[in-house]
């Protein structure tokens, strides 16, 4: 289907943004300042860009500990992102819950999940939520190579097809599960047949190009939100930096990312393909570069600069005391 | 007021809250049962215990929701649901179960409203049958409670009279936060009257089942009735106590516990879960802590033994801790001065 | 592959074991002198046996809630499970298990499991000890339709893929998950490719049919012996009685079962095809009926004079006491 | 004696145990790490916290088992290939992660030998990694003991020193029974005097860290540290006490608590979990039952408060029981009379 200018122009937006916003923490993250853990998503924008430019605030989606990413596609505020990752008082989920389970309902992101295959049941729910209120809203789950072993994503796929509801699972597959390959903890060859016994149709995609992404989700999404019932993408999209940050990545042959960086990155497909199609101008990309860069820019100074929680704040919102 | 069993009184709150509320959404296995089936019958089941009969003709099969076996997506679809705007009440049909859902019950529900700043809801009930008293065995028969309050950010719920069931299931539906609900299974059958309407008991509000002077008794779900009957006899030889039944175990009603031991000085806590770490170990130790002083004697904890439930009649009984045993601690408690 | 006549007689003496035992448990749990749930297997005869007539000592099965066929077929003592069953303290496991969890650990029976998907994932242990200790034994697990859609059977698929164990997936559909249909539980039309999806070799075999089931069972059993790894059998059969004894079966069509059991009936198939073909004689069979029915009536009449266990007992082989 | 971090220590055991016994083996996520990477490198990680680092080189694929991320199939592989004759250790690399095992730890491994009549042996070992300290979040900073010390049937370890470490950890692997052995993650780098050769501590024995008159305190895993730095500073005003590290949590060594407390007469339990159904409530509750008479004063339970473990670096602080708190709580109890 035809993009519109404008919608090319968002999309590159916030694959921009991302792309700044986990460069940036690769760096900040050094000083030392930044606790806990950090899981970086550069190299796969064109997955959660792709997916969200599909989806509106009524729609939901639900992260992994690999959230940033998804977050910002779905409209999350950078600067209240980026407090919460340092801890701040008046961070996204005031501090509580760092980089692993930044949620914004309002926004229709139900959160990143430190819990491996934590998600997808829960977007089944969103989804039911759904069906009941007749609201033509779809959700859509996140998951990795890695969790698209575990139990509870094969349950929650099964369960959707029983229950028929607007759910779209979205598989990433980056190569690895922490420090193990795909070819290895993924035992079929063939993970697309897979996901396909459970009756779900399935989407594939380059998850280095966002219009291929783009297309698969607007036909998984359409799918649902025409009371055709759950489906699933399938896309292949390497992950620029460790596992987490600190990750010596001794799993990973040398020059691997430089590789895909200069040959393979969905920014660089991106503007490649616009300009060369003339469908948008360099300048205007550069334009956006700059814009996002100065947005993080700012946000990291925000961030340094906001309120720290008072030790007292542990106890807000807890129910009941002993 | 009305008689009815427990499996009624809750079966009436489910009809009441469904009607009242169209965002109420019950889920579970065989929950109504016969999808699937050679019959064509729905309703085929209405719940394994039969508390969620006859929903599916009223409210249909979007919000009566039969599901395969898959507790994780159960309770993890209740979670989502209920972060999209609905009030699932999840059935998990025996509490054991909670082995393969917990991460959705305690790292998921449980933290999403304080872990996500504050700014979720999640008003998710989750039934569950509890406990020893149909042979069921090893892996059918835990009260599970304990691990559950054990949990900051869940409530608990451990009604033991049908009235209390009607009370604490309507608190529990209409409450923001995730609620365990855990219906004792000897004890669906037990008829009680029920007040008639809106009927909802605040949770964290212990019920003072009985008064009296010697001691401070304490006792969970299928116990009350069982420390009842302890207390009918001791009654015939002038030994009298508090009865408390706590009804919710988290919040824990621990001044209303802690009053009464200011009166009698003497406490027992009756709890069908083995020893470690359980309610009763909890009161104990919140009464050791804030209520030392009004102590005149070692606080008697009266639970299973430390072993898994076992199947056989003879042994079934001898875990569960009996009327006789009961009656038998306090009068060598109140005894011993 | 031809069967030997001794083989087909010791076939048909466990399948009328079988069935013998558990029409006999329908009789006498209506006196209530049984406690507990009582799941009886009658029906799916030919499974198990066909299966575990490919199985030594020294192989490993694990069970589901429905586990007196399988343990009788491979080869636990029949008066010990009755015992067990009435609760004796003589019984199998001295009255603590009841029918749903009996266990006989020398006949490399890992037990009934009455959580739904527990036993896969187990019996990927006793294959993996088959790796470690080179001694070519094979794991079996068996699990229903409605435990095929548990998260933690089709974790156990892709582990037990992923490792190479020499293990094999039995799926038995028996049509019904308790009160609820397979054609709604399993959401996928083609349980078999769903199966397969995982990377598994799947041979399907008439549940019926104990000939069917034994040689998909030699293969699959064979394959995993000669170290090419896992596979499953997935075979269809009905259950004969209720989900649990005392199901009033409202789910079910009047006469489904009367149908089956006078035109699709596992005993009846193995009588017509041996006896037709001349390979066995009916007197034979008579005589084995005859001896079953002998065998389960002195193992109910020790069950009911057995021992009963004394309230001690129930501190006996736990570790800690407080 | 060797100095060494706890890491080591346990990665040596693990060493000595597999080279003493074929039957060993290691299983879980990245246990060697790097199998299907594009280096070739096996060991790439050896473990997240690299307990397990350098075994694969030494054993082999087959006894170094790295799995897909599927923690039930990998606690419900080590209790079956434990049935089957080996002596798995299986690894879940965060504690919080037994949500999504549990059913595997609590309804199978510890409950085979008793369901099956004392006839299975479930010699399993799973090793987790817990608490807080890394500001990780809420569900990567949890405890777990409670709930796991009150499953009859499992062994339950919480080391804080390299040498309890060691010694804990080879006990663990030559029992016959299931035991959960929790690493707290604060403690993996501490470094400690740890003997050499054969060393094993038989489950169920305190260590009696220091002796004082004042209180009795018991302390678990990280909080034995913090315990001995509040100690320190009591120490100069004249204050001491008696500082009991249970190292099993079950078996629990009671006897030498309550012997303690008849000494000093107090009580306080550092316990880094919230409150319900902890730890403390359990020593607290085992003490005011069997111990009652020997107490001069109510027993203090330092405790993470009832809410999940956030994640700032304040607010992790301010959950965690500091050693400034536990200096306050014991002066004020031993002030108090
Ligand atoms: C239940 C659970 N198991 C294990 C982990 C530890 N862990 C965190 S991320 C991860 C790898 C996930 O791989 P994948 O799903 O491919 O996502 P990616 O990191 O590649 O984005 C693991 C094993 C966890 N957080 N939760
Ligand atoms: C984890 C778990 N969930 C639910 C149950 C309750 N339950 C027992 S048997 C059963 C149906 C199993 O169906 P299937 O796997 O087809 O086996 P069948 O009973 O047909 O032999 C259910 C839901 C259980 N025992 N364990
Ligand atoms: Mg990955
Ligand atoms: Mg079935």
């Amino acid at each position: 289907m035809q993009i519109s200018r404008q919608q090319m122009l968002r999309a590159y937006r916030q694959m921009a943004m991302i792309r700044a916003f986990e460069e940036r923490l690769h760096v900040e993250n050094r000083t030392g300042e930044i606790a806990g853990f950090i899981h970086l998503y550069a190299g796969q924008e064109a997955i959660a860009v792709g997916v969200c430019e599909n989806l509106t605030d009524r729609d939901h989606i639900i992260s992994t500990h690999r959230g940033h990413g998804h977050a910002i596609a779905k409209g999350c505020d950078v600067t209240a992102m980026m407090l919460e990752i340092y801890g701040s008082r008046d961070g996204m989920c005031k501090g509580r819950s760092g980089s692993m389970h930044i949620a914004d309902l309002d926004k229709g992101m139900l959160g990143a999940n430190a819990i491996v295959g934590g998600g997808p049941p829960i977007a089944v729910g969103a989804a039911i939520a759904s069906k009941v209120k007749k609201d033509g809203s779809v959700a859509v789950s996140f998951s990795g190579d890695g969790a698209s072993n575990q139990g509870t994503v094969f349950e929650a796929m099964n369960m959707a097809v029983v229950l028929k509801v607007p759910k779209v699972f979205v598989f990433e597959n980056n190569g690895y599960s922490e420090h193990t390959g795909a070819s290895y903890g993924v035992g079929t060859e063939d993970p697309v047949k897979r996901i396909a016994g459970f009756g779900l149709p399935v989407w594939e995609a380059d998850g280095t190009d966002f219009f291929s992404v783009h297309e698969a989700a607007r036909q998984a999404i359409g799918h649902a939100r025409d009371g055709n019932g759950p489906s699933a993408i399938y896309a292949e999209a390497m992950r620029y930096f460790g596992h987490f940050e600190g990750d010596p990545q001794l799993y990973r042959a040398k020059g691997e990312v430089d590789a895909l960086r200069t040959g393979n990155d969905c920014l660089l497909n991106f503007r490649r393909r616009t300009t060369d199609g003339a469908l948008l101008e360099a300048a205007e990309l550069d334009g956006i570069d700059r814009e996002t860069a100065d947005t993080v820019d700012e946000a990291v100074s925000a961030a340094k600069a906001a309120p720290r929680p008072s030790p007292e704040a542990v106890l807000e919102d807890v129910y009941a005391t002993y | 007021m009305p008689t009815m069993t427990m499996r009624d009184a809750l079966n009436e709150v489910l009809f009441n809250e469904m009607r009242r509320d169209p965002n109420v959404i019950v889920l579970g296995e065989d929950i109504s049962g016969g999808a699937g089936g050679s019959s064509g019958t729905r309703d085929a089941a209405g719940g394994i215990f039969g508390v969620t009969k006859g929903l599916i003709h009223e409210f249909g099969e979007d919000r009566v929701i039969d599901t395969p076996i898959s507790e994780s997506s159960i309770v993890g679809a209740a979670n989502g649901a209920a972060l999209a705007g609905l009030r699932p009440v999840a059935e998990i049909m025996f509490a054991d179960f909670v082995g393969v859902c917990f991460d959705q019950i305690y790292n998921q529900a449980a933290k999403f409203r304080y872990m996500f700043g504050g700014k979720a809801r999640t008003p998710v009930v989750i039934r569950m049958s509890m406990g020893a008293g149909m042979n069921a065995g090893p892996q059918h028969s835990q009260t599970v409670y304990p691990m559950l309050t054990a949990v900051p950010g869940l409530k608990v719920a451990v009604p033991s009279t049908p009235a209390d069931a009607k009370g604490l299931l309507t608190t529990a539906i209409r409450d923001d936060d995730p609620v365990v609900f855990l219906e004792h299974k000897a004890l669906y059958a037990r008829k009680g009257e029920v007040p008639e309407g809106d009927y909802a008991i605040p949770f964290g509000e212990a019920a003072l089942v009985r008064e009296g002077a010697d001691a401070t008794v304490v006792a969970i779900a299928r116990m009350r009735g069982f420390a009842e009957r302890a207390l009918d006899t001791l009654a015939g030889d002038g030994i009298t106590c508090d009865l408390i039944d706590p009804r919710t175990t988290s919040p824990l009603d621990d001044e209303l516990i802690i009053e009464s031991v200011a009166n009698t000085g003497r406490l027992v806590i009756v709890d069908e879960s083995p020893p470690r770490c359980s309610i009763a170990a909890d009161i104990a130790g919140q009464v050791a802590q804030n209520g030392f002083h009004h102590l005149k004697a070692p606080i008697v904890q009266i639970t299973a033994p430390h072993a898994p439930p076992p199947f056989a009649r003879e042994l079934e009984r001898a875990y569960v801790p009996s009327p006789n045993r009961i009656e038998a601690e306090i009068r060598a408690l109140v005894a011993g001065g």
